[in-house]
């Protein structure tokens, strides 16, 4: 493996913070703490947890509303990640945004996007920003496979492929938007090979892998930022939980779901790390608990914050002129 | 008479549709295999099969495109959006082509078509709690239905899914669960009539969909106190029909209308607007209005409950304007 | 060659009319008796004629903007066409219209469309009906290269691949979208290769060559006939005018226009006809002559014809609700 | 002071902004090599290159997004919309994005943007006629701007690109050949701020963008028989400045406001319904409005010339609310 033990075991943290994390939000969602829609990434953890390694801490990211892993895996305090879910003054977007609007400005986490497909276009313009700044940072993009067959998934990466700009668009093929097998409502039904019409480089990875997602993000991500243009990955990997809190799942069996659990992408990392001596049984639990704490300690965090101020409410809706050039204030 | 929800007078009213014509059929995401997101088309798919009941890809604008071609092309589509937010993805086909087409044709083309959407919140934040009631009701060339009681909702379904215009209907994720009293053989409303709810003398009060119930909740609590609000639930927010409203306002001189938007812009405005201008010399008082706080959706359950009014805003208003 | 001399004298008396026609409204916008936009298809005129030649006249043909050329090859009288244009009562939409919404539904001439790409998904659904009430009808949609780096193109057409609908794309690529050469906005710039991403056959023709358009649009249009699902068709040709009246024509040069007019298509037929020997030079001039009087006498009509009453200007809107099944009137 | 037309008035301000403001860029559709098809960019391409102007494929939705991002990622992107009417394709961009991510990441993003577009019409017919001020109008978040001369056009426009807000600048293709004072020094203008264009005492007549030109001509008229209209320009659409209209109101008691679109949840039922509530007690009658003919735009150049209120039916209409 081309994997340092500390980078091995910081990953099966990072997927395991995250899978933690999510059972948590959900057992909180079933008390009724978290409201809305709640989407998790459960299953998915190697993508994320991946691409973060193969990125800078300064590329840019955009993702869809399934959006816990990205930040998590970006190394964002869980404690305000939690808080937002919990809709806390605390949390990241001041509890404003909800699990599907996480944003950490400073970690240059742009946001979780919830209209299908809407943040491509944004992603083609902070590459742009990017290019025309001459910054060497990238713009790495997630979005799921359904996302794929909505006009600003064609019009967003036309544009991008066009101007050459320093995107990594990461598609991750659960196989299903919501209840939809994809082959059912895409004329492609390999998301790689939609790449044509964009004329750019594109893979099929398995997403499940999260060294193999590490080393496809790592190898297009560079290419990109040498001038390459825009690239496609498509990682294929599966929802282990519904849509979001309460799908009936009348669209697949129990039997195929719990057939895909036997690639969880945790179990599989935590065998290779055995396999390839590593780290230790022990270490691997000590990793376990200090998910666990670290779960604990960002429901807590979560339970004890206050709610956003009324007064908050009404900000940050425009910004004061005088804080831009303009005399007047439209606040 | 038996009591039904919200949500099943809708499957009836496309079911009996379905049944009784065979050009009817239904396209959008989830409307299939899931039954629909917000089970609106629950089994139907088990009875109607795939030619009838098409699931979609991901795509508003061509779903509702597709669906005004069905139209033109001799069909009866009832094209759902997922929630009326995504409307936004497809507001061109909208506009520019379920709208216009017959006009700009010089009449030659017809569009016979249904589209559904709920309007709703429920810390969804701010891109999926937004209704456009307003915008739509602005277009000439479209019938704008937004019935607030099961009963309502079956009768207007049925009657849009006949019209040969193209009509868009929006129903409300959060009444989906109510009850009322929905007959149980064939019958149909017709659309752009508007309904007095409730009789009184003292004030009216304009409302539809879910601010009907706000206000009636209001009036009854008023009612305890001796004042009588007359509640006229609009229904239908395109062709709109004032008279119910205007007749009202010359018995109570006073109105106050209600709505989930925000109000700027909204259609509390233009209804308003109208009062203030063809009963001028009838009223008592200002018009009052009542929306949304004019700020995106946050998703803070306690911010959440500060946007919109609620039953006891509605009573002090009221008590307000007439005191 | 595959053609009578009834068809190739037709469709030359076709190409004529359409650039004889175009002329002429040209003449009276100058003259201000035509307002708003006017794109006239001198130089492509191959492409409705060939389409129309191969198309069933009960084929459903759907359009852009740029639409005079279709009406006309489909057969329909050049007077109400040029009523149209000049907004009068007896034109083709009762004057509503204008040169950029052309339709007669009697003719199955569904309309142009002036929003690019937003009567892709009208062809679909009208695929859609003729596929459900299983008529044998296919439907033709038309519309330049530009069209195809907008959502709808994208959305539009997967759909009716998805559900295998019977319906041709039929794009005319004229190098230009108003003054944007195609290749510096899109990323694959031959258009027919767009088509893998719907998995759909396609092909890239000579648009000036009416019988290659013929050819290509029948074979494509009987194999959607006959369960192949959508195809799509590259007519290769070139605008001669400017996009619509008044463009300054600054992004190409007069060398590039007049190397292009070689390839005129009417100049083309006209000399393969000779070189085949289908019909002499006398023959080929009265249909010049023919196509002459036609637009003249669509002139005249047009000149003649009464302005739409001022009733007219709110009726159309909503149809009343009695002709539907409801009760009420609405309009 | 020297006179120039609102077309190079836009020009010189984008101009001046593009050389004070290196991170200031335009993209569009015809806006490099054509030089814009209204000619606001002429010269421009030649002037700045590639790197700042940008043509783009036609894709309203990925030019307002890609202008969203490139505004998050620190520029500040100028993006024209080639008219209003293609803003439809852009919606969700618009609504969702623009004017919603200040908020909904809790103010941690700023999206400094400008989407500039003309509203217009000419015997372009239905889809290409619209101006939708009023639907920009109604959301919280997005700044509003639909200057109406050469003067605010160009102060407006540079106040626009230094905001930190995402405006929706509205321009108007049947104004941008008038002409109008305009210094040739360095000036901005204020956004959410209305201006007395002409005083009067008689009635308050609220406009904007080219209404405003009808109304300022109808006065011209009246004056002729000693009717003084005041003229207020609201200017700016959202924020909504009313208090020059309603000390207006106060003076004068009587209103009409003009708008050039449909009047059914336009911007003219905000505004009536404002004053009229506002100002309930001075109105001597009741708040008339103005606007288009609730049918899609017609072709035919007699049905056009039918869609909007001139000169001559303000005038009466004045006469008629004075009399
Ligand atoms: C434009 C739009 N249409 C519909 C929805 C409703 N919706 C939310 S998620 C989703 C499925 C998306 O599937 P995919 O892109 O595969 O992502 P996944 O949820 O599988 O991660 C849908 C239809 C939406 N949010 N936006
Ligand atoms: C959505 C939209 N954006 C912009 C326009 C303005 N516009 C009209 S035609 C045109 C160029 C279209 O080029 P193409 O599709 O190649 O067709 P052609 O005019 O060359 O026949 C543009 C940009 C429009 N009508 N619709
Ligand atoms: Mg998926
Ligand atoms: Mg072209």
């Amino acid at each position: 493996m081309t994997v340092t033990k500390a980078e091995a075991l910081d990953w099966l943290r990072k997927m395991s913070l995250i899978r933690r994390f999510e059972e948590r939000a959900e057992e909180a969602y079933g008390q009724g703490k978290i409201g809305g829609f709640l989407h998790l990434y459960i299953g998915e953890e190697a993508i994320a947890v991946g691409a973060m390694a193969a990125l800078r801490p300064d590329d840019d990211v955009l993702t869809h509303y399934r959006d816990h892993g990205y930040v998590l895996a970006r190394g964002i305090d869980p404690k305000r990640v939690m808080a937002e879910l919990y809709g806390k003054a605390t949390g990241l977007s001041k509890g404003k945004g909800g699990s599907m609007h996480m944003a950490d400005a400073k970690h240059h986490l742009w946001g979780g996007y919830a209209i299908v497909g809407g943040h491509i276009p944004l992603a083609t313009g902070m590459a742009l920003a990017n290019q025309y700044l001459d910054l060497p940072r990238i713009v790495a993009c997630f979005f799921g496979e359904g996302a794929t067959n909505i006009g600003t998934f064609y019009a967003g990466l036309n544009m991008a492929a066009v101007w050459k700009l320093p995107l990594v668009a990461i598609v991750e093929n659960n196989r299903y938007g919501m209840g939809t097998a994809f082959e059912r409502v895409s004329a492609v039904s390999a998301v790689y090979q939609k790449a044509c019409v964009f004329n750019i480089p594109a893979v099929q990875i398995d997403g499940n892998d999260v060294l193999a997602v590490r080393d496809a993000v790592r190898d297009m991500a560079e290419r990109s930022r040498a001038g390459g243009g825009p690239q496609l990955i498509e990682a294929m990997t599966y929802r282990f939980r519904g849509h979001s809190m309460g799908d009936p799942q009348r669209y697949r069996s129990k039997e195929e779901v719990e057939a895909a659990k036997a690639r969880d992408p945790i179990l599989l990392w935590r065998r290779s790390i055995l396999e390839n001596r590593l780290a230790t049984e022990a270490e691997l639990q000590a990793i376990a608990d200090e998910a666990d704490a670290e779960a604990d300690a960002a429901v807590r965090f979560a339970e004890e914050s206050p709610a956003p101020g009324p007064a908050e409410l009404c900000r940050d809706v425009l910004i004061p002129e005088q804080e831009s050039d303009v005399p007047e204030d439209l606040s | 008479m038996s009591q039904k929800t919200y949500r099943d007078a809708l499957r009836e009213a496309l079911r009996e549709e379905m049944i009784r014509d065979e050009r009817v059929l239904i396209l959008g995401e989830e409307v299939g295999v899931w039954g629909g997101t917000y089970a609106i088309t629950r089994s139907m798919f088990t009875e109607f099969g795939s030619k009838r009941i098409l699931d979609t890809p991901i795509a508003e604008a061509a779903i509702v495109g597709t669906a005004v071609g069905a139209a033109m092309g001799g069909l009866r589509p009832v094209a759902e959006l997922m929630t009326i937010n995504f409307s936004l993805v497809a507001m061109d086909q909208i506009v520019n082509n379920a709208a216009k087409i017959h006009y700009m044709f010089g009449g030659q083309i017809r569009v016979p078509l249904v589209i559904r959407t709920p309007a709703g919140w429920g810390q969804l934040a701010a891109t999926h709690s937004q209704t456009f009631e307003a915008w739509f009701a602005h277009l000439p060339g479209l019938i704008v239905a937004m019935p607030g009681t099961p009963y309502d909702a079956k009768g207007m379904l049925k009657s849009a899914i006949r019209s040969d215009n193209p009509v868009m209907f929006i129903e409300h994720a959060r009444l989906y669960g109510i009850k009322g009293e929905v007959p149980d053989g064939e019958y149909t409303l017709p659309l752009g009539v508007s309904d007095v709810k409730r009789p009184g003398r003292d004030i009216t009060i304009v409302a539809y969909s879910r601010m009907l119930h706000v206000a009636l909740g209001a009036a009854e609590a008023l009612a305890k106190d001796g004042i009588e609000c007359e509640v006229i639930d609009l229904r239908t927010l395109r062709p709109l029909d004032m008279a119910p409203v205007y007749a009202s306002v010359k018995k109570t001189h006073r109105a106050l209308v209600l709505e989930e938007d925000w109000t700027t812009c909204g259609m509390g405005a233009e209804i308003a607007a109208r009062i203030s201008h063809d009963r001028f010399d009838d009223l008592d008082g200002p018009v009052e209005r009542m929306g949304q706080v004019e700020v995106p959706m946050p998703y803070a359950r306690n911010l959440e409950a500060l946007m919109f009014p609620d039953e006891r805003q509605v009573t002090e208003k009221v008590r307000e304007m007439l005191s």
